[in-house]
């Protein structure tokens, strides 16, 4: 399946994968009025520390530990391997964040669970971080296992 | 204006015969095969070629003149006898028509090299003699050699090539080839010498076409001592054959394989043989690769090549019948010449067709 | 191949998936004692909050048992003859197996209590069933009595909070949350769910009951109009002892999760498991384990070759807001090192013994905490990198560039 | 600190509107120009460091940047121009030579932009590239003057050594410490791609880069850096570097602080110590001691590649030119005054040299007019900016053109002129790793292989609708050409008529 993949090397941690995620997943149609004066919670975020940086984001797991630890079934995965939240049967309780080994489940300021769904729910189609990213630090794309 | 004075693209009509055994006929089919092509020309230059045509002084250059006026002819005389033995100089009989008018003075000469200019100069005949064309060309205004082979000769004139060659009196010269053509310059000006077929010593090029190529082909071989002195396509043409057949020695096909070189990918399919010498030419030769269309035939002592630029853009067509071979630019034009044929076909682009008459038959 | 399961629950399903992931055609009898298909036992107090649909609280489709081709009987197993291969129900039926699943899962502990058949509405909590029931019994001014703080406990109170009047949780222990928290950590949660309307009454427990009113072991009493047992669980393994079969608290199962006895197999609440972190078998009653271990036993029931063999105990759980997560084992004995980072109204512990995580406790903040469960877990060698910095901020910087070029730029 | 008279050359104009505090700008700016004060939660600027090369721009998501020339003005004066005085005020400031980069900015004539191609209309059908083969592939090097033939009368074909492209440009000569590893690699890959060469420039070949060779051309200038034999023998061709458009006469220096560990192997010199390229070759002090190079480099090769002679467009250059051509070099490359560099003193790249397009016709011209033009191949740059100034360049003779600058504008490069600095925010003229990064190899190499393709489009176009299916009929075919607005001794020079003859 494509999956967003993050190469570190080319990561120039700019955070605009942050803001490209958050927007996209604002449901409003200009950036500003999306994100000015606010604490945006993005589906992705940038780790960095000295001259690293890297972006981090659902791997979309083979074999999700956030699935089977999901007390509520609002994990799944879809059929074409993209684990997705469904937020009328999340119940808030953060297992999922308990056991994603990359941290890459994350809540907004109402403790709604958030997680990548590469952009599949919202109005971009393919994932925005990947889009918007300058350097394609973040790509989406095949990659044989 | 005149030739030489501005760039002249034209488009035209080109025939030509010839028997592979050598035998002589005269002119008369070929100019009645420029009738049906009528429309192809716009009476502003005709003319043909003969080869076979002076057997009696087959061992002399023959050097047709145009001249403006009895001065300059003077002068080319003087010029000519300081380094030929005159063997004969005559006025080229002409038939007086209504179709052709305001014509120069048309002289021939016959001439033979001075033994002891050649030894000074330390040049064989022929490259002497190409550049004391080159020179009369270039450096006497009013005179213009139109024609400088041996047992050949090229007649050309303002008009329509039929009436060209009722002038010239065609149908009584015999040749064993001929080449014929039809002139549509798209600049009006008709000056005589600009007509074609257009030639250096044997070599002889009638052309339809305009080569895009043109001042890319003509500053390659301007370096080698050639001046394009009408800027036509024709011009260039003659000077590449000269260049290319009597100075690097190859054959009429492998300058084929030079001016209308084979596309990349084509030769990138041929033999190893060939990809290596097309390679070779296309590295050395590309500036004398013409581009844009064109059908060509190039008459030499002994045969001829028709050629068509490497997309067939211009039409061509040729014909076998026994011994005889003929092109034109229409099939209708061939009917005329032979109405029955054994074979007819239309060379591909690029594709030359060379015939060549039987070893001693000329 | 004929293959029976005991219990219905998400081991189960998770057996059926893992056996259906080899053997698509074997014959497969599901055995179940409540009459629902297979639900999210811990939904039952959202349930009772509202977060919860009825009709969402199922582990699979609708139609999971019939495109998995299961055959559900309504009915409660007594007996296992490990010889002919046969189980028995409450109803004499019997039903034979080539390969038995045990995921019967645990009942509600009660244990005597004078004066307790004088209480009219009093309710266990561990099914939807219970959910329902208690529903049916409350109105928006009852008093709940809620003995047990527990996980169950407390749970139920978050559920009910804002459908009745009043809730106490009483608990003998001293604090609540007795078997996961200390007493420091135990306090910000009292004291988080007391700010959000909770009474308590811990050391303290019913001593007797008299119709609606309890009295109190320190002599007090409590008047309520429903009473709720959350004292605990047993697992439900009776038969399978009658059957000779080895448990300690409950079902021993290896990392295949194979019971002693041949074409035994059990997983989820009923069984105990090696606990990596632990170093020891113990019953982990937790949801992952339950799918991992039912997942694993059906694939290895189907001929598949497959180990679970990284089983730890953890927990999320949250109460209006709070969250708390744990794994591992996180009791300060054994000679396990505490590393102890405080926040404003968060704790974060991390125990580490020979060099690796075993176990943490995190109150409040505890964003990305999988990167600490995954570093138990795995058993990390905490030499090879700077654990020190994930303290405050999880995340996979001190990791190596190889690695993350493995997990972020790799498929996992 | 004194005061320093300069003004801020430019304005960072923020929409604060749109700006939703990322800080992007700020992260993204290596001159520091932007920050973020959480106290009144603003973005603030400081102007002074601001060389506007729009990165900033770029990449603000909601486009709430811009950056102005700065209106603050002094009064006018059309003798003491603005920057003019400001260039007094750094230089007595300083007491330093003035540095710029890139190519020369002032209003000379751009020749190309005042000749124009011809068309097919009517007498000769203009050519379809989307049906018909349109060709591009040029060889580089001598052409050998007669035909020989073996004992069976077979044409030899062995050719002197040649550069085989398959469209008439190469990347110019840009060294690996003037611009980044990863700008060297998007070259190189690109090259490869495109059948084409790229230059090492006097950076010498990083060893990482040996196997784009086929693709390469190595070039030995006057500090010879990296030199040895496995470089003269990894590339395509050797290039001596004689001069430079963009400073000719003068060398060259990067500074000891950009020499890391990777540029001291590459340019085989200690870590940190300038790498100073001097103005002459110190053993060419004449057009033999070329030929003895030219004859060197070829012993080195074994005569298996051709050797490339790289001149500035000079006032004497078709003399020069043709003495080349007699030394024995197989390809003269000619920089225009217009080229670009990573570091140039401002007066020298503003008023030394003269136009590629004058210095291209008057050499093709010299070296047809001398019967040698066979002898060596010309490939010029100086500013070779579009598909149509290649065409042109073809039809005024040259065999190919060298494009630098339009490379570096592919990669990114905003022409902000300030290579000098180091800090390149674009990752292309910088050794800062962090800078570095900026340009990702695989997204260089695209944009410059989608630029080259686009180009050759363009190209095969325009040879198109003059009828013409083959770039060597375009060669030096000037009658293709014409030019409006040109004097008399300009048409001469350019071997072209004017519009409407």
């Amino acid at each position: 399946m494509k999956r967003v993949y993050v190469h570190e090397e080319w990561c120039l941690g700019c955070h605009l994968c942050e803001y490209n995620c958050a927007f996209a997943n604002s449901g409003i149609a200009d950036m500003v009025k999306a994100l000015k004066n606010k604490k945006i919670t993005p589906r992705i975020h940038v780790e960095e520390g000295g001259k690293i940086h890297y972006a981090v984001s659902c791997r979309h797991c083979e074999d999700p530990l956030c699935i089977k630890g999901c007390i509520s079934g609002a994990l799944t995965k879809d059929d074409e391997g993209v684990v997705t939240i469904d937020h009328n049967k999340c119940v808030g309780c953060l297992s999922c964040m308990l056991l994603c080994p990359y941290g890459c489940i994350t809540t907004d300021e109402n403790e709604t669970v958030l997680k990548c769904e590469l952009c599949m729910k919202n109005s971009c189609g393919a994932p925005a971080c990947v889009q918007g990213c300058p350097n394609r630090a973040i790509v989406y794309e095949e990659v044989q296992e | 204006m005149r030739e030489g004075q501005f760039r002249n693209p034209s488009g035209c009509a080109i025939a030509a015969e010839i028997s592979k055994e050598g035998r002589r006929f005269s002119a008369e089919k070929i100019i009645e095969s420029m009738i049906p092509m009528h429309d192809r020309s716009n009476g502003l230059g005709g003319g043909f070629a003969g080869y076979g045509i002076y057997p009696k002084y087959k061992d002399f250059y023959a050097f047709h003149l145009f001249f403006d006026d009895r001065h300059i002819k003077k002068d080319v005389e003087e010029y000519l006898k300081e380094r030929y033995e005159i063997v004969l100089s005559e006025e080229i009989p002409t038939r007086k028509i209504p179709e052709i008018t305001d014509e120069p003075i048309i002289w021939r000469y016959f001439l033979d090299p001075l033994k002891s200019v050649l030894r000074s100069a330390q040049l064989d005949e022929k490259e002497f003699t190409a550049r004391v064309v080159m020179h009369i060309n270039t450096h006497m205004k009013g005179a213009y050699v139109f024609s400088s082979g041996k047992n050949m000769g090229a007649f050309k004139a303002v008009g329509f090539p039929e009436d060209v060659g009722r002038f010239y009196m065609l149908d009584e010269y015999k040749g064993y080839a001929w080449t014929s053509h039809g002139r549509y310059p798209t600049n009006t000006p008709g000056w005589w010498g600009g007509s074609h077929p257009f030639g250096l010593l044997d070599y002889t090029v009638v052309h339809n076409g305009e080569i895009s190529s043109y001042d890319a082909n003509r500053r390659f071989i301007e370096m080698f001592g050639y001046k394009c002195t009408l800027q036509t396509d024709t011009e260039v043409m003659a000077y590449i054959a000269d260049f290319l057949l009597r100075r690097k020695g190859l054959t009429p096909k492998e300058m084929a394989e030079i001016i209308a070189a084979p596309f990349w990918t084509t030769i990138a399919k041929k033999s190893e043989e060939d990809e290596k010498r097309l390679t070779y030419f296309r590295t050395i030769y590309s500036s004398l690769l013409m581009t844009g269309p064109f059908s060509i035939v190039v008459g030499y002592t002994g045969g001829l090549m028709a050629l068509n630029d490497r997309l067939k853009l211009r039409s061509m067509v040729a014909a076998e019948k026994d011994d005889m071979v003929y092109i034109a630019s229409e099939e209708t034009a061939i009917r005329i010449m032979t109405p029955e044929v054994d074979r007819i076909w239309s060379p591909a682009g690029g594709e030359p067709v060379i015939v060549n008459v039987k070893e001693g038959a000329y | 191949m004929k293959y029976v399961i005991i219990g219905n629950g998400p081991a189960a399903v998770s057996c059926i998936d893992g056996i259906r992931s080899i053997d698509k055609d074997g014959e497969i009898t599901v055995i179940s004692k409540e009459n629902h298909p297979a639900y999210f036992r811990p939904l039952i107090s959202y349930y009772l909050e509202g977060k919860s649909k009825a009709e969402n609280i199922s582990c699979r489709p609708s139609d999971f048992y019939e495109k998995n081709g299961c055959e559900v009987v309504n009915g409660e197993v007594t007996a296992i003859d490990k010889d002919s291969q046969t189980v028995t129900l409450k109803s004499g039926e019997e039903i034979a197996y080539d390969k038995l699943c045990i995921c019967t899962g645990s009942s509600p502990f009660v244990p005597p209590m004078q004066g307790l058949d004088t209480v009219d509405k009093k309710f266990t909590f561990l099914t939807i069933d219970d959910s329902y029931a208690i529903e049916s019994a409350i109105t928006k001014d009852s008093r709940v009595l809620i003995i047990g703080a527990g996980l169950i406990g407390l749970k139920c109170a978050e559920g009910l909070r804002d459908r009745v009047g009043e809730v106490t949780v009483c608990d003998l222990a001293p604090r609540v949350l007795s078997s996961i928290l200390d007493d420091e950590c135990a306090a910000i949660v009292q004291k988080h769910l007391e700010n959000c309307g909770i009474a308590f009454s811990l050391g303290n427990t019913a001593d007797h009951f008299d119709g609606n009113t309890a009295h109190m072991k320190d002599g007090s009493v409590i008047d309520f109009d429903v009473l709720v047992l959350a004292l605990g669980v047993r697992p439900n393994i009776g038969f399978f002892k009658d059957a000779g079969g080895d448990c300690g608290r409950a079902i021993i199962v290896d990392n295949s999760m194979q019971t002693s006895i041949e074409n035994i197999y059990a997983a989820g609440d009923c069984v105990e498991q090696y606990d990596i972190s632990f170093g020891g078998k113990r019953i982990m009653a937790l949801l992952p384990n339950a799918n991992i271990g039912g997942r694993t036993a059906g694939v290895n029931m189907a001929g598949g070759k497959i180990e679970f063999d990284n089983a730890v105990p953890m927990n999320s759980i949250g109460f209006w807001g709070l969250h708390m997560m744990t794994a591992g084992t996180y009791a300060n004995d054994g000679g396990a090192e505490m590393i102890e980072e405080k926040g404003e109204n968060s704790v974060k512990r991390f125990f580490i013994k020979d060099n690796k995580l075993i176990g943490f406790i995190i109150i409040g903040d505890v964003k990305s905490a999988g990167i600490y469960t995954n570093l138990v877990r795995n058993q990390t060698d905490l030499t090879e990198f700077d654990f020190t910095s994930l303290i405050k901020n999880p995340n996979l910087l001190p990791f190596s560039e190889k690695n993350r070029r493995k997990t972020l730029g790799g498929v996992v | 600190m004194a005061i320093n008279f300069i003004l801020p050359e430019f304005e960072v104009e923020r929409n604060d509107y749109r700006c939703i505090r990322c800080r992007v700008c700020e992260r993204q700016c290596a001159n520091h120009v932007h920050s973020y004060d959480p106290d009144g939660d603003v973005m603030l600027s400081d102007e002074t460091k601001c060389v506007d090369c729009q990165r900033c721009v770029c990449l603000c998501p909601t486009h709430a940047l811009k950056i102005k020339k700065n209106d603050a003005a002094l009064r006018t004066n059309a003798n003491w121009k603005q920057n003019t005085i400001l260039e007094i005020y750094k230089q007595a400031n300083t007491g330093g030579v003035l540095l710029s980069s890139m190519g020369n900015p002032e209003p000379f004539p751009v020749y190309w932009d005042k000749i124009l191609i011809n068309a097919s209309q009517v007498t000769n059908p203009s050519i379809d590239p989307l049906r018909e083969p349109m060709e591009t592939r040029v060889f580089l090097g001598k052409k050998p003057h007669d035909i020989e033939r073996d004992e069976n009368g077979n044409i030899k074909t062995e050719l002197p050594p040649q550069i085989e492209l398959e469209l008439p440009i190469m990347f110019s000569a840009m060294s690996y410490g003037s611009i980044s590893y990863n700008a060297h690699k998007s070259l190189a890959t690109a090259a490869e791609a495109l059948g084409i060469c790229y230059n090492t420039g006097e950076g010498g070949l990083h060893e990482d880069f040996y196997q784009y060779g086929k693709n390469t051309i190595v070039q030995v200038a006057s500090g010879r850096f990296g030199v040895y034999k496995d470089y003269l023998e990894a590339g395509a061709a050797v290039e001596i570097k004689m001069g430079q458009g963009a400073k000719p006469g003068i060398g060259g220096h990067l500074p000891g602080a950009k020499v890391g560990e990777d540029i001291s192997k590459t340019r085989m010199i200690p870590e940190g110590s300038d790498a100073i390229s001097p103005a002459p070759h110190h053993d060419i002090y004449s057009i033999e001691d070329l030929r003895q190079l030219v004859f060197s480099l070829k012993e080195a090769t074994e005569y298996k590649k051709p050797v490339i002679v790289k001149v500035a467009a000079v006032h004497n250059i078709a003399a020069i030119a043709s003495g080349i051509a007699r030394s024995g070099a197989d390809i003269i490359a000619i920089d225009g005054f217009r080229g670009g560099t990573g570091a140039a003193p401002t007066r020298i790249r503003d008023n030394v040299g003269i136009p590629i397009e004058l210095a291209l016709a008057a050499v093709d011209k010299r070296l047809r007019d001398e019967g040698i033009r066979q002898n060596v191949s010309l490939v010029v740059g100086g500013s070779v900016r579009s598909a149509s100034d290649i065409v042109k360049a073809i039809a005024l003779g040259a065999d190919a053109c060298y494009i630098a600058t339009s490379a570096l504008l592919a990669l990114g490069c905003h022409l902000c002129r300030t290579c000098q600095s180091g800090k390149c925010n674009w990752g292309i003229a910088t050794q800062d790793p962090e800078l570095v990064k900026r340009l990702n190899p695989e997204t260089g190499k695209e944009r410059l292989v989608n630029l080259l393709t686009a180009w050759k489009h363009e190209i095969k176009e325009m040879m198109g609708l003059m009828g013409i299916n083959s770039i060597e009929a375009l060669r030096g075919n000037r009658l293709m050409l014409r030019g409006v607005g040109l004097n008399e001794k300009e048409l001469e020079i350019l071997g072209i008529s004017h519009a409407g003859e």
